[in-house]
């Protein structure tokens, strides 16, 4: 049976509430397609999980589609400076803002992937996050009794992730630079993927190159060729800065609204 | 000396703290410290290790990106893949040399704000997050600050919030270095283009130093791989929006 | 400088006494090479980490040269039946047998690697191994406050890795299954591989198939063609059934230093 | 029914128990679930994913190994690689369906012994090992155990050490299935080739059962699959070198 869903199809499978982990990093290979639909269908309450995120965090949050993002980073690069939605909806208490290092992202979501309830993380140490936030604590090693500082897993329920290639059974290949994207397709709860090409069938099994994930974790996939704009999918293109400027000078919902019907045409091409 | 730019003396400033033989690791947002290792590949240090997000060891970066310092690009001809995850876990076994990271507040005692200005949870500022820094300050080897403001607002008595603290080898400024010695910052060399006055006015704490001495200025040689590896003049990226 | 040495120039960088992690699984891809040149330099109260043993374990058992064993199986598979000199070894008491499971290995590994001093393993639940063990303990996850098993931490001091390709300065690439070795040559804290082939240094810089293994975490390479025999180094070659029979019928000391003396031109080729 | 050997009874009694869709996985020193897997993808379950340890997900067998069921050629013409620590991630989480594990003594109660005959510390004999069953056996939605001897050494009072107890869904023996349903094993089914008195006869605790059932015969369709996927019969080697 085909995972192949259309756009709205596969936003559709996003409850509002749930705890949505977000693959690429910064301005690469963000599942921007899914996070603009996201932003068309209204969803509600998103809780984020991000190790490093830009545009994708800041179009949510300037969408009101979140309540809480937990990340190491949200900003984009020196050239395009801060992420102004995200930094507003924090500092407004509109959106919680759960401060972690990117690795502490990655270890919770290494807790999660193994089944436990929590990980150790040799290096937060001196730091008021621990006493601040309620996902950090420190226990006592029982081999040595010295205390080591832990994270709480984070289990995303569903994690949108772009990827270069993916057949209609759901087995996928990115190429070039995973981050941790393949760590949160076992992380997570539901896969959903979109692609910059869907595949044959046999195409994997005859190729040097195995899709790095199976099938059995993916829920759908979404045909999206140039999904991640104006964030960068290389090899295939890089970021579109007339797009991206685009998206930064709007302020107003009116704008936004612009911005996502101007991507329609490309986002609902199948 | 005329014409020395405060962007190429940083990059120096840091390029020359890595040793030959050094694993040295940027992350995001992370120009400057991506052209002082390439500077430093170049010149003193070739047998050192260049790590970073994306996870090409040693990439043999033809162009760099405007935008991002943790692009496809740093994959390029690279012997071995060795991602963020795999960097971090290096670091939290002691293996990491050298980490560049930042920061928005640094105090005297050495402790590092990346979080927020005012309180935690109502913050007049929220930052974009430490990503690497809570971590890696204290478990690399030596990490390496720079900041491309030096103010009082920068510099501070005792800094909003301890995001982390730990090994800082140096912190580079736009004005001087700083050391960490004896569990405190401590002026190591100022920058020709400054002075200590210039520092003196422009940080929060009572500056303390042994002996009054000066960064060196960029070489011929050091300018000359400057140009050719960083062409576009990304290294001055911060400067030009105002600091990050 | 390279790091190219000799086999008995690499296995005299191993100390006795020494935590040595040996990779591949049962008969695929064990460093069979370096293992017998260990016997010949009879290497003292080595303490062996592995996920699945089988002949290599068997025979550092019966060269003496082991105190204790950490895996979660030392067996050969159906064919070949157990690994006598082993289960010998543990039942007279010379070698502690420390009893895991495999996943308990790769966790306390995957501690190790993460510089933490334990890794919480949700399946180990209902089992008297914890009792019985000193590595294995209960402790609260401090979220919940329910009991989880813990594995303390495993840090090899030295890992023996047979690899497809090596260059001189380390860098290492496997073909085919990796089995638990590149999280070895991680959670270890010296690394020494063989490899069926030396490569030109840009070898992996321009080809689709990176090391998987950097250099900087490499000490030594050994040039060891055939190095796996009679183990499987697929696809190079299969496993050498007369040379493991050959060591299967071996009873007596005498047997034993003819079958390494019967392997030493190959191991000694350069 | 004449002909019936114990391997292709106890390989198709695995097989069937395989749903289409699940996720399976075969270990080490596993050639008879290995080929019960590969039975059923080709029979009721095409669906259901092969797991194995070198990782090759659902691969395309074209030759068994004879003296290893962890070989390189799980991973041929596989469309993905997800390898042994994955897999028992996965198990860890809750996803994984149906794990085949074995041990060398059960009892009535569930608790498997994959460590050793004797004294834990002390032991006469010591095994090679549960491998995965340790953790497998309890998180796996199924665990199916195999033995190819059944004996009151085997089905005994009281296991000699609990390695293990779990998820257990059948246990698999030349002479019969058993269950485990409220706590405790109840006979399932007889095989044709055996009986309840040789059951009872056999075990070391009192054979209990709800009622009197036979293990289907291979079919001939199972049969002509079996010689097509095993054609060099490694399913009987178990037999063939007196158990494992």
């Amino acid at each position: 049976m085909s995972k192949l869903v259309t756009l709205p199809e596969a936003v559709d499978m996003i409850r509002d509430g749930e705890l949505v982990a977000i693959g690429g990093n910064v301005l690469h290979r963000a599942p921007m397609a899914l996070v603009r639909e996201i932003l068309r269908q209204r969803k509600r309450n998103l809780r984020i999980i991000k190790t490093a995120g830009a545009m994708d965090v800041d179009l949510l949050c300037m969408g009101d589609c979140v309540s809480s993002v937990d990340a190491g980073f949200v900003s984009y690069e020196t050239e395009y400076s801060l992420a102004s939605h995200y930094r507003k909806a924090v500092e407004s208490g509109k959106v919680a803002g759960n401060e972690h290092a990117c690795y502490t992202i990655i270890s919770a979501m290494r807790a999660a992937s193994a089944g436990i309830p929590f990980m150790p993380v040799k290096g937060l140490v001196t730091s008021e996050l621990i006493e601040e936030n309620s996902y950090f604590t420190r226990i006592k090693d029982p081999f040595s009794e010295d205390l080591v500082t832990v994270v709480k897993a984070i289990r995303p329920d569903i994690a949108l992730i772009h990827v270069h290639e993916a057949d209609i059974n759901g087995n996928a290949y990115i190429e070039g630079p995973l981050f941790d994207d393949i760590l949160m397709s076992r992380a997570s709860k539901r896969v959903i993927l979109s692609a910059e090409k869907i595949v044959p069938e046999n195409k994997f099994a005859f190729s040097q190159n195995k899709a790095q994930i199976p099938h059995f974790l993916v829920e759908a996939v979404v045909k999206a060729e140039k999904g991640a704009l104006p964030c960068s999918c290389l090899p295939n293109y890089d970021i579109n800065p007339k797009q991206l400027e685009c998206f930064k000078r709007c302020e107003t919902k009116t704008e936004l609204a612009a911005y996502l019907k101007s991507c329609e045409q490309t986002d609902y091409r199948r | 000396m005329g014409e020395v730019r405060i962007s190429d003396l940083m990059v120096c400033a840091m390029s020359r703290l890595i040793r030959d033989g050094e694993k040295v690791f940027q992350g995001v947002s992370s120009h400057m410290p991506m052209i002082a290792i390439l500077l430093a590949k170049s010149l003193h240090a070739p047998k050192s290790v260049h790590l970073n997000i994306p996870g090409g060891v040693d990439p043999n970066l033809k162009k760099l990106q405007r935008y991002s310092s943790a692009g496809k690009n740093l994959l390029e001809q690279s012997c071995s893949i060795f991602p963020l995850a795999e960097v971090f876990d290096l670091s939290m076994r002691g293996e990491l040399d050298v980490a560049f990271l930042s920061g928005i507040q640094f105090d005297r005692d050495g402790n590092v704000n990346a979080s927020v200005i005012g309180d935690y949870h109502k913050p007049k500022v929220r930052m974009p997050g430490g990503a690497g820094s809570a971590v890696l300050i204290p478990t690399s080897r030596r990490a390496i600050l720079w900041r491309t403001k030096h103010d009082k607002r920068t510099f501070v008595d005792k800094v909003d919030f301890t995001t982390t603290r730990g090994n800082i080898d140096r912190i580079i400024t736009p004005l001087c270095s700083f050391k960490f010695e004896e569990g405190r910052l401590k002026l190591d060399t100022i920058h020709p283009t400054s002075s200590l006055k210039e520092i003196i006015e422009n940080t929060g704490f009572p500056v303390e130093y042994d002996e009054i001495r000066y960064t060196g200025e960029p070489t011929k040689e050091e300018i000359t791989v400057l140009q050719k590896i960083d062409r576009d003049d990304i290294r001055s990226l911060e400067f030009q929006l105002g600091g990050k």
